[in-house]
């Protein structure tokens, strides 16, 4: 049975650790944090100018000054801090988030990223995804294995536009995931789904990646 | 308030956009979504009827919100942004080919507005190396790794929002509501800020002022605010509050 | 106040330097001449005895004072700086050949700091082309004027004085005690602050926080603070305040 | 009869205007401070990161915490505002001050400033001398016009070392004043001290400049 969303956010979780400063993805990175493991500390940044986001606010606590990157009204905590948007993509880029959960349209067997922009589509923008994938020390995905269609999505080479060039260093699909430990690495499968059986990542991965 | 002290404190929003915007101009517009943006001054103008703008701004509005007002009556030409998905307008006009685009990521474009702002030619980012950003661009590789030269980007004008500014044009930013706000100020040959008060000098903390005065040429407070939420997104009062242990 | 919430706080400079500094290390140093120097620190890090060290700080203190003291000790192999005429013990051992200096322009120093810490290779600037300065260093010309690429400039340890800072590592600085000190803590593998009063987390005005907590790995208290003035200069009772007409 | 080093500041304050950002170099510059025209608003930057910097201090009132970028204790103004390093030489180099005056060893027809090193003697370095004169709109040199020895300072070409290139707009010395419209220009006399002659400034400047 291939993983729900919320066994994604669950999974990707995982790879929190005590201490880590992180940066989330809208859609299914956003729910990460609700499986932050308790007594673990984990402090999460918006890269519209933020470090320390806290939960969504009660009804009546909203404040119109206090978003997050995916514009969704948030809260502070006692740690928190504003900077200028210069002054966050300088955190983002000089390496000084521990990690980002991003989803994926497309990931490349060599680490390559795909997911701003599908030609003849209208393009919203890449907003701080490449900054974020480019400066983030490491980079997990998280996204379905196959299209809708059930065209895979972890593939030899990236067919969309690029996000970033060997960037991504975990990858969470549904059905399993694939790691390596250095960007000269290729990816390993390290998981599977219950009762998804290593063939049939097989059968719907072009990607090349060892078992 | 006494406003006779300081030459840089206009009535209201028109009269200090006055002699200042003209067609043809590129502007720097302050905000990320609809927060923090100068909506006093993008209704200024608008009313102004000035044409044919460059707007620098990471995002371009909602229809009807922010820029979207400028969309709509057609006084933009380009928009410099990393992400507009929020404009349905906007996308007509683009697919019409009425509105030119240029996207940068949203980390570049804030740096090219600092570098701009700082009498920086340009500087090499990894950023956006090996995609379609980078094409046209130099790039070097250093020790493996592949760097873009992006250059610095000013503006004739800048339209900033700021919490409290004093009559020096010193400003206070909110929370979230900074955002590219003080890198554009620093980056246009005229800033014009709407603040929400204004204050006195001597009111502000000097250790904790984001915009120097320096940087400010007009100031106003803004009439009034409407603050739009974009995205309301609530926690129900039972759910347990651990997206952070702090 | 409670330490055991944080892994960041620590009990003293010596163990707050303890297995962070070692021989041969590139060191940032925060301060201009003896304001807003991380006195605790220098102190715990001559008492280290590490050697071979290249230092990046603005000045090089005076002789017996800041980094004056790890001079006498020999401990200081280079100095990169934009100002060093205050100091007698320097100059004997920059004119015998024991001490290596690179002058940058006091503002190139500080950008190559603050790229260093935002992940900027390098960038165009018009100061110091055509003078020493650009020896050896690329340039181009854009619209007739000649820019020189410098380089972002990284630590392997910063050490950082604040006025406040929380037990998370959020840190304000106090009036010009600021200077380089929030540049430096971006750009270093790890980066020590002192602070004058250290807080719970809740205590900072989120707004005015100028170093947030994730550039800081490791905090004091600073045990006390001699603050020397290097020039103190005073203004005569009678004398007119006119300075500045404010 | 040579113009004075108060003299000399208060030619120099006859540059400011109302509502300038000025940055004041050490020496005969920061005396400048006390020549600016009664009801005439002039904001001093200081480099090391303050903008409207205040008078020397009251004995009983210096704070080790503020000082100007001479190291000298000065004192705040309703309008201060406290910034870093990296912050003050962006408003320098982004061309946002108005005017800079500075002293100088040797100042060359073309403009190019030497201020910072002589060869051979003990270097202090150049502090922000060259961040200064490449960012700052206007600059505007105050010098003896010889040397002790008698030397010209004013030449055709520096032999110092160089601050920048092309940078100087107006030299006031103790015997004339020189400026120029733009930086495409060349020098021209446009002010004697009193008793001092054209043809007395002419022989001991081998500058070429215009009268």
């Amino acid at each position: 049975m291939p993983w729900s969303r919320e066994d994604l956010a669950a999974r990707a979780a995982r790879e929190l650790a005590d201490g880590f400063y992180v940066n989330l993805g809208i859609g299914i990175p956003t729910l990460v944090a609700n499986y932050i493991a308790p007594g673990m500390k984990v402090v999460l940044q918006s890269q519209n100018g933020m470090l320390g986001t806290g939960p969504f606010p009660y009804e009546g606590e909203e404040d119109a000054d206090l978003i997050n990157a995916g514009k969704q009204t948030v809260t502070a905590l006692p740690m928190t801090s504003y900077f200028s948007s210069a002054d966050s993509f300088a955190m983002i880029r000089g390496g000084h988030i521990d990690l980002a959960i991003l989803g994926a349209m497309e990931v490349a067997e060599n680490g390559d990223l795909a997911n701003w922009m599908i030609p003849g589509k209208m393009v919203k923008g890449m907003g701080g995804a490449m900054d974020l994938v480019a400066g983030v020390k490491r980079v997990v995905v998280v996204m379905d294995h196959t299209s809708k269609e059930g065209d895979p999505k972890f593939k030899t080479r990236c067919e969309l536009p690029l996000t970033g060039t060997n960037v991504v260093d975990m990858l969470i699909t549904d059905l399993a995931v694939f790691s390596r430990p250095t960007r000269k690495n290729s990816f390993k499968l390290v998981e599977l789904a219950p009762g998804v059986t290593a063939e049939e990542v097989r059968r719907k991965t072009p990607a090349k990646y060892s078992e | 308030m006494s406003v006779a002290t300081s030459s840089k404190v206009f009535a209201d929003a028109s009269s200090a956009l006055r002699g200042v915007v003209q067609d043809g101009q590129t502007l720097m517009c302050g905000g990320f979504g609809a927060c923090g943006i100068p909506e006093n001054l993008i209704d200024a103008l608008r009313d102004s009827g000035v044409r044919n703008l460059t707007v620098v701004s990471n995002n371009a509005g909602l229809d009807g919100v922010g820029l979207g007002k400028l969309l709509q009556t057609r006084q933009i030409r380009k928009m410099i942004s990393s992400y507009v998905g929020e404009n349905k307008e906007f996308e007509r006009q683009y697919l019409a080919g009425e509105l030119e685009l240029e996207f940068n990521p949203q980390g570049t474009l804030a740096e090219r507005i600092r570098a701009g702002g700082a009498g920086i030619y340009g500087f090499y980012t990894k950023v956006g190396a090996g995609t379609l950003v980078a094409e046209g661009k130099e790039t070097r590789i250093v020790d493996g790794e592949t760097y873009v030269l992006e250059k610095g980007l000013v503006a004739d004008v800048a339209l900033i929002k700021a919490w409290k500014g004093d009559t020096e044009g010193n400003l206070i930013y909110r929370k979230t509501a900074r955002n590219f706000n003080p890198n554009m100020a620093t980056a246009a040959r005229v800033t014009v800020a709407e603040v929400e008060q204004l204050v006195e000098p001597g009111s502000l903390d000097p250790d904790g002022i984001h915009t120097p005065g320096i940087f400010v040429q007009r100031i106003i407070q803004g009439a009034s605010y409407t603050k739009l939420i974009e995205k309301l997104t609530l926690r129900k009062r039972e759910e347990r509050a651990n997206a952070v242990v702090a």
